[in-house]
């Protein structure tokens, strides 16, 4: 019972929030993190393999705990705890805080409830809970993301109702809402087509929530003009629930299986290949365009659509390596994204923008801040010693033992890329010369330090003895039945083990420090330097910075730093391409043209129109009848 | 340990000599006399004793970091054959490759925190470059990880002890010459520190030891890239063999860059993702159906 | 015949209601459909034969008489019928007042 | 006793006319009534007719009560009461029309004669361009009554086919003798097209934004309880009279209906109309579920039809309430935050979010359109509620959260405030606890479909006299 019984507490609680809230916002706030933080003990206490059945609201609804679900609910909730902390201190910013609160608690509910679901009926409840709560919270702050928000209800719901169409396929022929009951019914059909109509609509509300290619366009807008932390959540945690979704259809359903008879290529059959390929659109997509972006939110939600394409490729083929780094790549992502939005945030409580062409130089009035920025880049771009790089090496151990070599390619343009991308911010925002009109910044409170430096610390420790996390992954995998006799991790050698070569991080971690203490010990042999203070025309007006100018003296720092078209030359060869974005909108145009149309026609004219429409449905039903 | 700090020494001195052999060579090509081939050490240590300026702190983290991330590199470097081999365990390519990045993103980010726009600029240009040039270079590594079933150097070096790669995939082996190049930002592609155009990029801030740990810190990633190559396309052998290997890969590159102008950041991309990318490719599609030399 | 001239005046109406651009023309035709279809009911009960009244030659159901129901029903249809031309004239009066004309290409602030 | 239900709110319109300051409370008083009537009789279970003049079936006209017809009765005088006890404000001068429209209403749905259901309809119609007319909505109102007339001139049509071919007006006598071959086909053709337009079926539907977004009245009568009875005679002749015949154009029609009125709502921008259209397309999900004719279709088609017709109230009610109180719409629910709760989770039912009504039957039609192999109807479905998640979502986003011009806060009407709320709770309530709707509307679908007990009902039932 008590399974069962944590989203439904949780989705209760969120209601006493809101009216706590409504009181004292910080009372709310603290709760709501207490919340979470009980969430997350309670979680380790679940045992795995309990099995309940409820007969609430009409519908008999199932539940069950696996290791997927541990995992899953284990990243959800470290990054809403975080952000949860965060906000304690952050909420003042905002207008809606009671309901920030209670929304934020159901949001939690809600992918608890997906990911403990064990039929897909009870997943779409809560699917649909989160999702709500999500875009009531979305429209909160700025202005602009109240037409977003819709662009976000529309994609969520294509996605998620081609999702309900395929349950209901599935039910329809199998008899059964049952994920396993589905994945065995699947197993024993024989109709290629059918199966695959069913495993491309249930994939369609994990293409829309994890903004895979053709529904992407909403990451742009709805994680960068969402409440600043709760982009954190969006882009940490909500597009998990659509990786989930991918490994419900990929692994919990064999689909190695399921499609044996149209293998395409490597053993990968074709609707594999199909998401596979669409991760791929993603990478490319989501890097150039972040590559562009000069809004530092909208920039990291092009890089969440590019890591979801990462996600997916590696789960999508199935391979050991290839379905270990995927999942941890939802891990590293999950972490180094959130707490990149959380420094965001930091950031923009207090500079008051999200431009990066708006600032600079806020290294010397918030370091700490970009430290952990620094150290999230590190892992986001999959660089040792943080986690992001296993996960990385994992995928393309997996892409390059399978011969895919199309799809490496693009994922090693999007982790190159990646680099591009987020030093963009790093230069622009953190780097270089601070305006004038920050002169007076603080660094950010330490209640919003606080659940940062933790994240990446945890992510720095994964990254430097990754054997927990990924023995966690690898009971997953015998669980699922992925190539359960292949080992990854070699603890007892400090190895991580590839299909040939391995690597043992605790090595390289070591060299890294032998490395920096050479450096050091060099640095520290020769003169001392003089310092060159970047901030004194700000400490005194008319004081030029000692820097080289070409001869020039240099009073306005201000224009004095190189943020703006970071990458111009490269931008440049596509800032011609065809848009997506424009399609869509497009096709949002014309059902609004269609429903013009309508309404000229149908609803807006005299009575003799309505006549002339009833004479004709006449003649038409009489026509077609007779 | 021990072959792990050899290395770091070898790469010390035989790259500070190579690069002064370069400017000999460069200046015999373009009828000069040029400087003696030890030129470089002197420039080296005149740099390390001379009082310089610091702007900031990031920038002192971030000239650490590049230095301590291509120790790092060269450590784990095979040199030939697995008896110089530091780490047999840990000589995967990705992990050498990423950990290359590290070193990247330190001097990137000490010289952007710079303060100067110079520099941002030549690590935008820097940045741009990586994407040109690493991309036929991974496809090129990854058909020739797939072909052996093995990303392990050491392991590539003893599966080619017949028949050099650049034999069996001589496709293959032009594309990453051709990557090694852009790597070592040799020209036609040192548009990231381009002297005439944007005062030398990164470097524009650089003074007394910055600019000379930085000058070990190139080394050292030279070192590392020409090693890869040799490793990977030249078979293995003595620690002898290696270095003629070695010398002889410096020498042809120098040679090469010694006669072309510089391109324009654009026009690289276009480069690098024009023939060399397909050739990669091509050499990927022979891998895969077993048509290799 | 009957039939054909309520199917007529049936088109009739139809046809003002299409073509024409005033709106009391409009509830002119309405009438006219419904007198239209008044008559086709009445002229669905008659048959060629006696009144409608039982008497004591009749009381045989089989003999053919004019069926009374359609009569009685046609007699409510017609109030209806008043009732919706009554209210629709009154609706007139107001449209006219507040859009000054009853012409469809004349009046004021209808289209939105 | 049932008879009381049609004559007593005659009687007191009558009345009205010459006592009118007494009318709102005469009002309040009939709709108590009638709801107390409706509820002495709680799901007869079997079925009782009260045969006027005490003639006995199939001679003369009798009004029936069972299952069915009870819980359409039940609704719509519910909503009556609700209505009646409106502000005054709200339904000043148009009472007498609104008592009219009750016992109109009530006939229509009790009626077990098919001319009488065609007088009741024609009555509808009059009283309900009456009401519509308010705020000098004339022209709308106007269109209404000439389409209104020609619908009913079909229905009478459809009515007197019916008769030519069974000889009889009684639809248990009907459903008993049965139609067959053109007479049938022609009867249900006839009747699709005249009970269309109070459906709302497309495209005979052009009246309803018009009329809907005009005042703040008749969408809260008309597009709940008077749609209600539409949709409930629909279930009635094509469920119980014609075995389920002629469904198919049905079928057709409203999936055409459906999609139309979603694209129609989403490119609307003011907001009584764009629910307007939005009752269009519900209005087509319930015509496309009663097309299946089974009884689980028919269930689920009423219980849907319940939750559509509950949160439509509230959400007329809080807006006609806004937009006629306030000039500026945006941000508007920062001051009225219990009235912008109850119209959100109102809304949020319309598109079926779980937690609300919408969604128990939502799911449930989707999963019994494929239990019986229709694939369109749940696709068709799901792209209109694609498209609604679209419009409620901006509707919420700019209500909530747009910035508000400053304009006074008007004072919220205590009964406004507590019917949205406590409707809105309710659809919270059908959502943890379906049964409170879906038992209902069993006893009504199973009504709906056993012709044979209705004929037998009707024709042995005891006779009720006043």
């Amino acid at each position: 019972m008590a399974l069962g019984l944590l989203p439904l507490v949780l989705l209760t609680l969120s209601i006493f929030i809101y009216l706590v809230s409504k009181m004292s916002w910080k009372m709310g706030a603290l709760l709501n993190f207490l919340a979470g933080l009980f969430t997350i003990l309670y979680v380790f206490t679940l045992k795995v393999g309990t099995f309940e059945k409820l007969d609430l609201f009409g519908l008999n609804i199932q539940f069950e705990w696996t290791n997927v679900s541990f995992y899953f609910s284990f990243v959800s909730l470290l990054v809403i705890v975080s952000v949860m902390l965060f906000s304690t201190k952050w909420l003042e910013t905002q207008k809606y805080r009671a309901s920030y609160n209670m929304f934020l608690l159901m949001v939690t509910a809600g992918s608890l409830g997906v990911f403990m679901a064990a039929d897909l009926i009870t997943l779409y409840v809560f699917w649909e809970i989160a999702v709500l709560s999500s875009l009531l919270i979305v429209p909160m702050e700025k202005k602009e993301a109240r037409k977003a928000v819709v662009v976000y209800a529309v994609m969520s719901a294509v996605g998620t109702y081609a999702f309900l169409y395929g349950t209901f396929l599935a039910y329809q022929r199998y008899g059964t809402l049952n994920i396993h009951g589905i994945a065995q019914g699947m197993l024993n059909d024989t109709s290629i087509g059918f199966k695959m109509a069913v495993f491309l609509l249930l994939s369609a509300a994990g293409i829309a929530k994890s903004g895979i290619f053709p529904l992407h366009i909403w990451l742009r807008e709805t994680h960068g003009l969402a409440p600043n932390a709760f982009s954190s959540v969006l882009s940490g945690q909500f597009i998990k629930l659509g990786n989930y979704i991918f490994l419900l259809v990929l692994s919990v359903i064999p689909s190695l299986k399921v499609f044996s008879e149209v293998t395409v290529y490597s053993g990968i059959p074709l609707p594999n290949y199909i998401l596979i390929a669409l991760g791929n659109v993603s990478i490319v997509i989501g890097t150039l365009m972040a590559i562009k972006q000069d809004d530092m939110k909208m920039l990291m939600a092009y890089s969440s659509v590019a890591n979801g394409g990462y996600i997916l490729i590696g789960i999508g083929t199935m391979d050991p390596l290839g379905f270990e780094g995927g999942m941890f790549h939802i891990f590293n992502h999950a972490v180094a994204s959130a707490v990149i939005f959380m420094a965001f945030a930091a950031v923009i409580y207090r500079t008051k923008t999200q431009k990066i062409s708006e600032m600079g130089g806020l290294i010397h009035k918030m370091p700490v801040t970009f430290l952990v920025y620094l150290f999230s880049i590190i892992s986001l771009a999959g660089i040792p010693p943080m986690s992001g790089f296993i996960s990385k090496w994992m995928i393309y151990q997996a892409l390059v033992r399978k011969g895919m070599f199309i799809t490496a390619f693009l994922a090693f343009f999007g982790s190159i890329g990646s680099f591009l991308y987020v030093f963009r911010p790093l230069a622009g925002v953190f780097l270089g010369q601070l305006p004038r009109k920050y002169r007076d910044v603080k660094e950010a409170p330490a209640v919003m330090l606080t659940p940062m430096v933790l994240l990446v610390l945890i992510s720095f420790f994964l990254g430097v003895w990754p054997f927990p996390i990924l023995q966690a992954i690898e009971k997953i995998r015998v669980d699922l039945d992925v190539a359960p006799s292949f080992k990854i991790s070699d603890p007892e050698n400090w190895l991580v083990k590839g299909f040939a070569g391995s690597w043992n991080p605790v090595l390289v971690f070591g060299l890294f420090l032998v490395g920096f203490i050479v450096a050091y010990i060099l640095y520290s042999l020769f003169p001392r330097p003089k310092k060159v203070d970047l901030l004194a025309p700000h400490r005194e007006e008319g004081t030029p910075i000692n820097i080289y100018t070409g001869g020039e003296f240099i009073y306005n720092p201000d224009l004095y730093h190189y943020n703006t078209k970071f990458y111009a030359g490269f931008e440049r060869m596509y800032e011609k391409h065809p848009s997506w974005e424009k399609l869509l909108k497009m096709f949002g145009k014309l059902f609004h043209d269609a429903g013009e149309w309508i309404h000229s026609w149908f609803f807006e004219p005299s009575s003799s129109a309505y006549t002339f429409w009833v004479v004709v449905t006449l003649l038409l039903v009489f026509w077609v009848r007779w | 340990m021990i072959k792990a700090l050899f290395n770091l020494v070898l790469a010390f001195f035989l790259v500070l000599s190579l690069e002064g052999i370069a400017r000999k060579i460069v200046a015999r090509v373009q009828r000069r006399i040029g400087p003696p081939w030890y030129q470089n050490f002197i420039d080296v240590f005149k740099a390390l004793s001379k009082h310089p300026f610091s702007n900031g702190w990031v920038f002192d983290f971030g000239v650490l970091m590049a230095l301590g991330g291509s120790v790092a590199t060269a450590m784990l470097m095979p040199l030939g054959s697995l008896k110089w081999t530091p780490f047999p365990n840990t000589d995967n390519f990705f992990v050498i490759t990423y950990l290359f990045t590290v070193g990247a993103l330190g001097m990137a980010m000490g010289m952007v925190g710079s303060g100067n726009p110079w520099a941002s600029i030549g690590i935008s240009r820097a940045l741009t470059q990586m994407l040109g040039y690493e991309l036929p270079f991974l496809v090129v590594m990854a058909s020739v990880i797939f072909n052996y079933k093995t990303a392990s150097i050491h392991q590539l070096i003893t599966f080619q002890g017949e028949k050099w790669n650049l034999f069996s995939m001589p496709l293959g082996a032009i594309v990453a010459f051709i990557s090694l190049i852009g790597m070592m930002g040799k020209k036609p592609f040192d548009i990231a520190i381009a002297p005439a155009e944007i005062a030398s990029g990164p470097m524009v801030e650089l003074s007394g030891k910055y600019l000379g740990l930085l000058q070990i810190m190139h080394d050292f990633s030279l070192f590392v890239e020409i090693s890869l190559f040799v490793n990977v396309f030249l078979g293995g052998g003595s620690l002898g063999w290696f270095l003629v290997k070695f010398v002889t890969v410096w020498v042809v590159a120098v040679l090469i860059s010694s006669v072309l102008p510089r391109f324009r950041i654009e026009q690289m991309l276009k480069f690098y993702w024009g023939v060399p990318l397909g050739l990669a490719f091509l050499n990927a599609l022979f891998v895969v159906l077993g048509l290799t030399l | 015949m009957i039939y054909v001239i309520s199917i007529l005046l049936a088109g009739i109406g139809i046809y003002g209601l299409l073509t024409q651009k005033n709106l009391f023309k409009h509830l002119v035709s309405l009438t006219i459909i419904d007198t239209a279809v008044n008559l086709f009911i009445i002229a669905l009960g008659y048959r060629e034969g006696d009144a409608p009244i039982y008497t004591d030659r009749v009381m045989n159901f089989s003999l053919n008489f004019v069926d009374p129901l359609p009569q009685a029903l046609v007699l409510t249809a017609i109030v209806i019928g008043v009732g919706v031309l009554a209210l629709g004239a009154s609706l007139l009066v107001r449209i006219k007042e507040k859009h000054s004309s009853l012409d469809l290409e004349e009046m004021k602030g209808v289209k939105e | 006793m049932i008879s009381l239900l049609v004559a007593v709110p005659l009687l007191a319109a009558f009345v009205s006319l010459f006592w009118k300051k007494a009318s709102d409370v005469l009002f309040s008083l009939v709709a108590l009534f009638n709801v107390i009537v409706v509820l002495s009789k709680w799901f007869p279970g079997v079925v009782e007719i009260h045969a006027m003049g005490n003639w006995k079936p199939p001679f003369g006209i009798n009004l029936v009560l069972d299952d069915a017809s009870f819980y359409a009765a039940l609704i719509v005088n519910l909503i009556f009461l609700m209505v009646s006890s409106l502000p005054v404000e709200t339904k000043k001068g148009y009472e007498t029309s609104l008592m009219l429209l009750l016992g109109a209403t009530n006939g229509f749905v009790l009626t077990g004669d098919l001319f009488n259901s065609f007088v009741f309809m024609e009555i509808i119609t009059i009283t309900a361009v009456t009401t519509a007319a308010k705020r000098e909505n004339f022209y709308n109102a106007y269109k209404y009554l000439i389409l209104g007339g020609i619908a009913g001139s079909f229905y009478l049509l459809a009515t007197i086919f019916a008769y030519g071919a069974t000889g009889s007006l009684n639809m248990a006598h009907i459903a008993m003798v049965g139609l067959s071959g053109s007479s049938l086909l022609a009867v249900t053709m006839l009747y699709t097209i005249g009970l269309g337009v109070e459906a709302k079926l497309f495209p005979l539907n052009g009246w309803v934004p018009g009329v809907y977004g005009g005042n703040e009245v008749s969408p809260i009568v008309l597009g709940t309880a008077v749609s209600f009875a539409a949709l409930y005679m629909l279930g009635r002749l094509f469920g119980t009279v014609f075995h389920g015949s002629g469904l198919n154009t049905l079928y057709v029609l409203s999936l055409v209906t459906i999609l139309t009125g979603e694209m129609a709502a989403l490119r609307e921008s003011r907001l009584l109309r764009t629910f307007a259209y939005s009752s269009v397309a519900q209005a087509g999900v319930v015509a496309a579920m009663i097309s299946k004719g089974t009884e689980n279709a028919l269930n689920l088609a009423y219980f849907h039809l319940t939750n559509d017709v509950i949160a439509k109230f509230v959400i007329f009610l809080v807006a006609g309430f806004l937009v006629y109180s306030y000039r500026d719409l945006n941000g508007v629910f920062r001051k009225h935050k219990l009235l912008g709760i109850s119209f959100s989770m109102a809304t949020f039912s319309l598109v079926g979010f779980p937690m609300f009504a919408g969604f128990q039957s939502k799911i449930r039609m989707i999963m019994e359109a494929f239990s019986t192999k229709d694939f369109l109807f749940p696709a068709v479905l799901l792209i209109a509620t694609a498209i609604e998640v679209g419009y409620v979502i901006r509707w919420n986003v700019r209500l909530w959260f747009e910035e508000e011009t400053f304009e006074e806060r008007s004072k919220v009407p205590l009964t406004i405030g507590f019917f949205s709320f406590a409707l809105a709770i309710l659809l919270v309530v059908v959502f943890l606890q379906p049964d409170v709707f879906l038992e209902g509307t069993q006893k009504m679908a199973k009504a709906l479909l056993d012709t044979e007990s209705y004929v037998n009902g009707v024709f042995s039932a005891v006779k009720g006299g006043m």
